[in-house]
């Protein structure tokens, strides 16, 4: 089975142990990822707002890419580019005209029938079913979950059952040994829009998320956004000065916290490339009992 | 009668002077659907020379499927009518087949023989036979069966039977001479001689006289049920037949104006005998094939001394379910 | 031969002016099988009808035309001067010579031909126009009530207090419906008990109503003013002949521990029990889903035992009624979205997010908390209250574009009853808009915003959650530049969407009514015919059509009660003979109709069906359609349908438009 | 001014809205082209398409068949069972070669008595310019099928 | 038992057997083209209220269309035909019928898909006299309707008279009427078994004009003939969502 791979600009840069993270899992399964070869922008945040063809034809030209590499299944980790990815497919394979219009634009030709996997319908597609013979510690903690705003709206394209209260990645950090708390930030917005416009309200957001984590006691918070990763952890500063308190919460990628458990290296998974130390995290986990 | 000889390379030049002379030529063609009917026709080379027989007869030429016999409309001082009698053209009917030509004898006995129908009369005064025999039958084919064979003369105008090069014209009517007489110049006189060498073979499927015989009884056999079982109810044998003569009468117009038509009918439709009370003495197609074909046989033999089945076989090809008239009417005679 | 009259009006001037009038009779008067021809200043008058009866006397007229106006206009005067002349009313036709040509067109000859053109039209459509006669069918004076809710009981009182009879059927142990559960009235503040009880008596106690409770309808079939019922009669256990109501049974009953549906699932009841105190009729009945008897075979009898008349009888079956009625009014009333529908909204997580009708339950003075208005997760009295309107009503999302109408009225009123009962409390109050177009409804609500200080933000609530022992409320007021506002509350009330009862869908297939797509019964004209279903004599009342109030879903009772009265007001109903008929011919035939039933389909009335003609010794000749003359509105859709012209239909036949298309083209 | 063609069109209406349109163009005094003559039926789920063909063949050059708009059908349903046969029939006749453009369909409502008028007027127009309609005369009863092009010669 | 056995020029013809001795004449060749379910309208065969029918595609999918329309309730049938393996197959019940049908649905033949194409290629005005000249050769024998098995009505609307919907005379015009409103009263309902085409006596390809409207009926309203007792009439029913643009 032919699986194929769109980092984005995000897993070459910013969060590159994301990607580093989701290979050495897969790795670690024997399951290879083919990069789409030749990709371009997702045109995420800035494309929309420009124009609207051109935010559908620049996800098109990346589809229409992978169906001429001869992909059925793309896995896109970064939640900005599936969303647009999957939104581009939505409009293209809703109607005739705009897919004849597209194809026109990136002269490319486009079924639109590839499937966009989000990170975690990849583990559990094929990590799973494999995972426990690979699974040697247990993430003795407890873990917030955090969806963010990409993965459940708009409703047509959403990669999660229950939009309002999601939990296909508490079902992962299960897997993980980790106990999933319940909690009412899941979805909240982390403020990326303004990641670099308005920081304060990025503080102010992001500040509610941690705290609503934190208070409900929750070690660490999982996340599968490359924003909602920068917003989480970078921002930590702006954060202590909105909540004026600190909070030392950690913030992996789901697929780091996975590697964690199958005992891949810190290094390997880039654990130690955030700003929140995350030794927290790799030091409490224990032996999988057999 | 006279017999005459033409070369066949002159037949092409005898038919379009026959055009020339003004008179409307009626001769078989060929369609894109492969059947071939009786139309006007302006030049030779539109006429069908091979084959068996046109799928109907020429008697629409006397006896049109719609014929308006007058029109009437209404005015400001009561109402006008038109006969349409008036203008019926000078036919030349060309390479009908003997069975056919005897056909119009049958025709003429019915519609002229008491109160003759002044509209056929017409019509029939101003239409010439020339016949051609036949050099092939195919198994539908049963003329010599009913008395006639595929050279006989009965009932047309002039009979051409082609041998090799020649073509044998045998002139049997005031009519047929006038025909000839058109040009006159491409024929040369000849003698009688037998055409049988140039004949189709048909074997006969029955004795006429036996069925004839057999038939006056044969009314309450129970063969025809399974005879007619297969009989859909549909009209074409009837209008395919060469002898067919049922007709409907009817008013076509508004209130103010329309015209008085015969239109053909035909005695297997359901309706045929439906009265006005709406009872219908004949409730199943068993009972009107039967009528149709004890008329061939029985009826119009009592009534004009003709068997009216001229074994052209029509109505065998145009059946839907190709059905067989010799072999119904042998199993019911049996 | 025909004779016809053509009357030909100037209606003063309207006509006149534009037409030639004089001239028209005159080419009229040499129409084939015209008899006579007049033109007059007004027809309609009463010379002018004069005329007309007299001319169809003298001149022995078998037909007439009147030209004038539009027959919506003035063709029931006319085929009355007709009928008075000794005429059949129906060999009476209208051409529309002022609507559709003199006020149409200028003065000029095309005008003066186009109406005589409309004119022989008619002429000839009245040539072949045959005497029609109204169309009698018995009616049976008893009506059926479907629903023993306030709509129900509004049209069975209605119906009953005018002489007819009526039966009531309720699938509940007790009539009453959602308004007994009410705690008090918008916008009067009257409580719902006190003005809904005396009317459940009433119907329990008028003899004319006979009240089939923990019933259902099981099957209907006939047609308007003669339908037959099948009921199903659930078996109650309990005799009801024997039981006077003590209510030994249900205190010593053991099973206790069963949610009690009337109070919205916040409290219990036993096994054996009668829904509320007021119940009528006030006999109890076993759910045997939980009766121990029942469920655990045979053990267990306590009431039995204790029953001092002895009317228990666990051996009751469901028992079947049939019943014959002329009319039928649907009162099946609603139902509200419930758990699960709002995970955001924690609703069925959080003990403390309730819905509309278990507040109207906890402010209910025979409620749970016996009126006092306390948190269901630890009998607090809240302090901070959240109200949130269009819980899932006017939301596309969530497949609910309707207003569910009540919710706005009754948040104003649950905050308002909160506030009064605890002043010092907070209420407030997230809405898109507020719908109070009702009498006395805005100022209802302008008193919970200006007396009451109930805080009204507008703004939708995008989460609910719990934090230490809060419900907080995440909104956005979108009044105040758009700020997210949380409020941290002790009780959120959601103002959940009214939908269709869940049975609805079933009912509707058994009346052969049609339903919309979120199952409320479809009216037979949205406008015109807003109580009426397509189904003859099946009449609606109350929410089981849309959302509606109490005023909105009683005056509609009154409404239907009204035309069902109306159809009981004379034995036989009389019905225009405008109708479709299948032909009938001579044997063997009987008919051209083959019976293909294809028309079955089409017919939006459900008019037609299947006949089966038989021979005299009753063997089957042959199957064939059959027009319900009781049913049949005339459309003619099935006459179109038919391949072989088998049915046609009166006053509009085959023969009459076929004579009108050639009339109009032939000059 | 020279003879102009004044097309016989008739217009094939419901009772119950188109027919009451036209009646409320005439109360507004709505002035419209005198061509149209309307034939009044229940519903237009009654218009039975072979009285259009009679139409036609009686010498009219156009046809308007009105009704009332989707589920305002005073019998809730019959112009919708009305769209469906229509839109067979005009497939037939387009695909006879019957020229469609000769009948006009539209929803007119009781409301709409300008609609009726200007509706009246815009297919009038329509009709002039596409001349009378001679389809059907050229047909007559001919004894024998004329030449036709289906004929195949030596 | 209803099947085909041989005649003469070559052809099948349609025999009726009431005792096995004669079941030798059956015959089941490439020339059994008739649609025999017809025969299930004959009073004779409506008495027998036992039939048997050696049926080809086209009489299954009649027999299922008929049934569809309430026309078989009262026969007793046993319906037999011989599949692509040259497999005798006996239907038990209606539901294995269909199946069959289904699973060997169809198509047109290539020479009616031919025609088709060309008839949509022409210009309206070609189409025209393309059928008008069709139609002027009609002589009303009305075959077309005699061996269709949808033609079921026991009169017919060219026999009334009350009024004259049809004319009498096979003149163009009427014929134009005749065949317009078959087609019509077809349309939907027709199970393209062409037959009316194959025997018309002039050669007129009457079924072109249903085989046209099933297409557009097919497209526009997804239903398809003969294929389900179930699937009703494409006519008689319909979605408040058709498409409407010819209505101004």
């Amino acid at each position: 089975m032919r699986i194929g791979f769109y980092p984005g600009c995000s897993l070459e840069g910013s969060s590159k142990e994301y990607s580093d993270s989701l290979f050495a899992v897969a790795e670690k399964c024997g399951i290879t990822l083919e990069e789409i070869k030749d990709w371009s922008c997702c045109g995420a945040s800035a494309a929309h707002n420009l124009n609207h063809d051109l935010a559908v034809a620049l996800p098109a030209r990346t589809l229409a890419l992978a169906e001429k590499q001869g992909l059925a299944e793309i896995v896109v980790p970064c939640a900005a580019c599936y969303s647009r990815l999957a939104s581009s497919k939505e409009e293209i394979s809703a109607n005739d005209a705009t897919r004849k219009k597209i194809e026109s634009y990136i002269d490319l030709k486009l079924s639109a029938e590839v499937k966009i996997l989000t990170v975690f319908e990849f583990l559990k597609k094929y990590i799973f079913p494999v995972a426990d013979q690979y699974i040697v510690n247990k993430l003795n903690q407890k873990t917030a979950c955090y969806y963010g705003c990409l993965y459940s709206r708009p409703k047509e394209i959403a990669a999660i059952e229950q939009i309002e209260n999601p939990m296909e990645m508490d079902e992962v950090m299960a897997k993980a040994g980790a106990t999933p708390i319940n909690w009412a930030f899941k979805t909240e917005c982390c403020g990326a829009g303004f990641t670099m416009s308005r920081t304060d309200i990025v503080a102010k957001l992001s500040g509610k998320i941690i705290e609503d984590a934190a208070e409900r006691g929750a070690e660490s918070i999982i996340v599968a956004c490359p924003m909602c990763h920068v917003n989480l952890d970078m921002r930590r500063p702006e954060i202590k000065k909105q909540l004026n308190k600190d909070i030392n919460i950690p913030v992996l990628f789901i697929t780091q916290a996975l590697g964690v458990s199958m005992g891949i290296s810190a290094d390997r998974l880039g654990v130690n490339k955030h700003y929140v130390p995350t030794d927290k995290v790799v030091t409490c986990i224990v032996k999988k009992e057999a | 009668m006279e017999i005459k000889n033409i070369k066949q390379t002159q037949i092409p030049a005898f038919f379009d002077q026959l055009i020339q002379s003004g008179k409307v030529v009626i001769a078989p063609v060929l369609k894109k659907s492969g059947k071939v009917f009786f139309e006007p026709v302006q030049s030779y080379n539109q006429v069908a020379t091979d084959y068996i027989q046109t799928g109907f007869s020429a008697k629409s030429v006397v006896f049109p499927k719609v014929e308006v016999l007058f029109s009437f409309k209404k005015t400001e001082d009561g109402i006008e009518i038109q006969d349409s009698i008036a203008n019926i053209p000078e036919t030349i009917v060309w390479g009908l087949r003997p069975c056919d030509g005897s056909a119009f004898n049958y025709m003429t006995e019915f519609f002229l023989k008491e109160n003759p129908d002044t509209y056929y009369a017409a019509r029939k005064a101003k239409t010439t036979l020339i016949a051609i025999s036949c050099a092939k039958a195919d198994d539908a084919c049963f003329c010599t069966s009913v008395g006639l064979n595929p050279g006989s003369t009965a009932g047309s105008d002039v009979l051409l039977t082609l041998m090799g090069e020649d073509v044998y014209v045998e002139v049997l009517t005031e009519k047929g001479k006038a025909a000839i007489g058109i040009s006159a110049s491409l024929f040369t006189n000849g003698n009688e001689k037998s055409k049988d060498d140039y004949l189709a073979k048909i074997n006969t499927k029955f004795s006429l006289s036996e069925i004839e015989e057999r038939i006056k009884t044969a009314y309450d056999r129970a063969e025809w049920k399974n005879e007619s079982m297969g009989c859909f109810g549909c009209g074409a044998c009837a209008f395919a037949c060469p002898t067919c003569t049922c007709f409907d009468i009817q008013d076509e117009g508004t209130q103010n104006k329309g015209q008085r038509l015969r239109c053909w009918d035909a005695c297997g439709f359901g309706q045929f005998t439906k009265h006005a009370s709406g009872h219908n003495p004949k409730t199943n197609q068993t009972e009107r094939r039967r009528q149709r074909l004890m008329h061939k046989f029985k009826y119009s033999v009592e009534n004009l001394g003709i068997v009216s089945c001229v074994g052209c076989g029509r109505c065998i090809r145009v059946c839907p379910a190709h059905l067989n008239i010799f072999e119904n009417i042998l199993n019911v005679t049996k | 031969m025909a004779r016809i009259g053509v009357f030909i009006c100037h209606c003063g001037e309207n006509i006149s002016a534009t037409v030639d009038v004089a001239k028209v009779a005159e080419k009229a008067g040499k129409l084939s099988g015209v008899a006579y021809s007049v033109d007059y200043k007004y027809m309609c008058s009463d010379p002018g009808q004069t005329l007309i009866i007299e001319s169809i006397k003298k001149h022995r007229l078998t037909g007439i035309v009147v030209a004038a106006c539009s027959p919506r206009m003035h063709e029931a005067t006319f085929r009355k001067a007709a009928e008075k002349a000794g005429i059949n009313p129906y060999l009476c036709e209208m051409a529309n010579i002022r609507e559709q040509v003199s006020w149409v067109h200028p003065k000029s000859d095309a005008t003066t031909q186009k109406a005589l053109d409309i004119i022989r039209t008619l002429v000839e459509k009245v040539k072949k126009d045959v005497a029609l006669f109204p169309i009698k069918v018995p009616v049976t004076k008893t009506a059926l009530v479907i629903g023993g809710g306030i709509a129900g009981i509004q049209a069975a009182l209605d119906i009953a207090n005018a002489g007819h009879q009526v039966i009531m059927v309720e699938k509940k142990p007790s009539i009453g419906g959602h308004m007994s559960q009410l705690s008090e009235t918008f916008p009067t503040l009257d409580c719902s008990q006190c003005i809904l009880t005396p009317r459940m008596v009433e119907v329990a106690q008028h003899p004319n109503i006979t009240l089939h409770t923990y019933a259902e309808v099981e099957s209907v079939s006939g047609f308007i003013g003669n339908f037959d019922v099948k009921i199903r009669m659930k078996a109650k256990s309990v005799d009801i002949s024997k039981c006077t109501g003590c209510g030994a049974c249900w205190q010593k009953c053991p099973t206790k521990k069963i949610p009690n549906e009337f109070n919205e699932g916040m409290g219990f009841r036993t096994a054996i029990y009668s829904p509320f105190p007021q119940a009528v009729p006030n006999k109890p009945v076993i759910d045997r889903e939980h009766c121990s008897w029942f469920t655990k075979g045979g053990k267990c009898g306590v009431c039995k035992k204790t029953c001092p008349t002895g009317a228990i009888d666990y051996d009751t079956q469901d028992e079947f009624i049939d019943v014959k009625v002329g009319a039928i009014v649907t009162a099946t009333g609603f139902d509200l979205k419930h758990a699960d529908f709002f995970p955001e909204y924690g609703y069925g997580k959080f003990k403390d997010v309730i819905d509309g009708m278990q507040f109207e339950r906890l402010a209910s003075a025979s409620g749970p908390t016996a009126g006092e208005i306390r948190r269901p997760s630890d009998g607090k009295i809240p302090k901070k209250i959240v109200f949130v309107a269009c819980a899932g009503s006017r939301d596309k999302a969530k497949g609910i574009e309707y207003c569910s109408k009540v919710c706005c009225m009754y948040t104003a009123k649950h905050a308002m009853l909160y506030k009064h009962k605890n002043h010092e409390g907070k209420a407030y109050v997230f809405y898109m808009d507020i719908r109070a177009a009702g009498k006395n409804y805005d100022e209802f609500v302008r008193r919970a915003v200006e007396e009451d200080e109930v805080q009204y933000i507008r703004g939708r609530v995008s989460r609910i959650y719990e934090k230490d022992g809060k419900l907080i409320v995440k909104g956005v007021d979108t009044l105040m530049n758009s700020e997210p506002v949380d409020i941290e509350a002790d009780m959120v009330v959601l103002a959940t969407a009214v939908v269709a009862n869940i049975e609805a869908e079933s009912l509707a297939q058994k009346l052969h009514i049609s339903y919309d797509k979120h199952h409320f019964f479809a009216e037979a004209h949205p406008k015109l015919k807003p109580v009426e279903t397509n189904t003859a004599g099946i009449m609606l009342a109350g929410a089981c059509q849309s959302a509606k109030d109490i005023p909105e879903s009683v005056s509609q009772a009154s409404a239907s009660a009204s035309k069902v009265i109306g159809l009981f007001s004379s034995n036989e109903l009389t019905r225009e003979p405008i109708v479709a008929v299948v032909n009938r011919q001579a044997p063997p035939n009987f008919t051209s109709c083959t019976g293909c039933l294809l028309c079955m389909e089409v017919c939006p009335y459900h008019a037609i069906e299947k006949e089966e003609i038989k021979d005299r010794a009753g063997n089957l000749i042959k199957v064939a359609a059959k027009v319900n003359a009781g049913l049949c509105q005339g459309c003619g859709t099935c006459v179109a349908m038919c391949r072989n012209k088998s049915i046609d239909i009166q006053g509009f036949s085959n023969d009459q438009m076929m004579s009108e298309v050639m009339a109009l083209l032939n000059a | 001014m020279s003879e102009q063609f004044e097309p016989k069109i008739v217009a094939f209406v419901c009772n119950w809205c188109t027919y009451a349109g036209a009646d409320l163009a005439g109360t507004s005094r709505t002035k419209y082209a005198t061509n149209v003559s309307i034939i009044r039926f229940p519903c237009t789920g009654r218009i039975d398409f072979m009285l259009l063909m009679k139409a036609f063949e009686n010498g009219a050059d156009g046809i308007i068949v009105s009704g009332c708009h989707p589920n305002d059908c005073h019998y809730t349903s019959g112009n919708f069972h009305a769209r469906r046969r229509w839109m067979v029939f005009r497939s037939l006749l387009d695909f006879m070669g019957f020229d469609t453009e000769r009948i006009t369909f539209s929803w007119v409502s009781a409301s709409e008595g300008s609609k009726w008028a200007s509706l009246v007027d815009e297919t009038t127009e329509k009709i002039r310019e596409m001349g009378p309609f001679t389809d059907f005369n050229k047909l007559d009863y001919s004894t024998f099928e004329k030449i036709s092009n289906d004929t195949i010669t030596e | 038992m209803i099947g085909f056995k041989n005649a003469i020029n070559k052809l099948a013809i349609p025999c009726f057997i009431n005792d096995a001795s004669q079941v030798e004449q059956l015959i089941y060749t490439p020339e059994c083209k008739g649609n025999l379910s017809v025969y299930l309208h004959k009073t004779e065969v409506k008495q027998a209220k036992k039939v048997g029918i050696l049926a080809n595609i086209s009489t299954l999918r009649s027999l299922i269309q008929l049934t569809s329309e309430n026309q078989l309730n009262d026969i007793e049938k046993t319906v037999i035909t011989i599949n692509a393996q040259d497999e005798v197959v006996v239907f038990e019940n209606m539901e294995k019928l269909e199946e069959y049908v289904q699973a060997n649905f169809p198509e047109y033949t290539e020479e009616d898909k031919k025609l088709l194409e060309q008839l949509n290629n022409m210009t309206r005005e070609q189409r025209w006299q393309y059928w008008t000249e069709q139609f002027s050769a009609c002589i009303k024998c009305y075959a077309c309707r005699a061996v269709c098995p949808m033609c079921y009505c026991s009169s017919c609307t060219v026999e009334c008279n009350q009024p004259q919907w049809i004319k009498v005379s096979s003149e163009t015009t009427g014929n134009l009427e005749w065949l317009t409103m078959r087609a019509m009263h077809l349309a939907g309902r027709c199970i393209n078994c062409g037959e009316c085409g194959r025997i018309c006596p002039v050669g007129i390809p009457v079924h072109l004009l249903t085989a046209q409207m099933n297409l557009d009926i097919e497209k526009e309203f997804g239903a398809k003939t003969g294929f389900s007792c179930k699937s009703g009439y494409a006519l008689n029913t319909f979605k408040p969502e058709d498409k409407e643009q010819f209505i101004q």
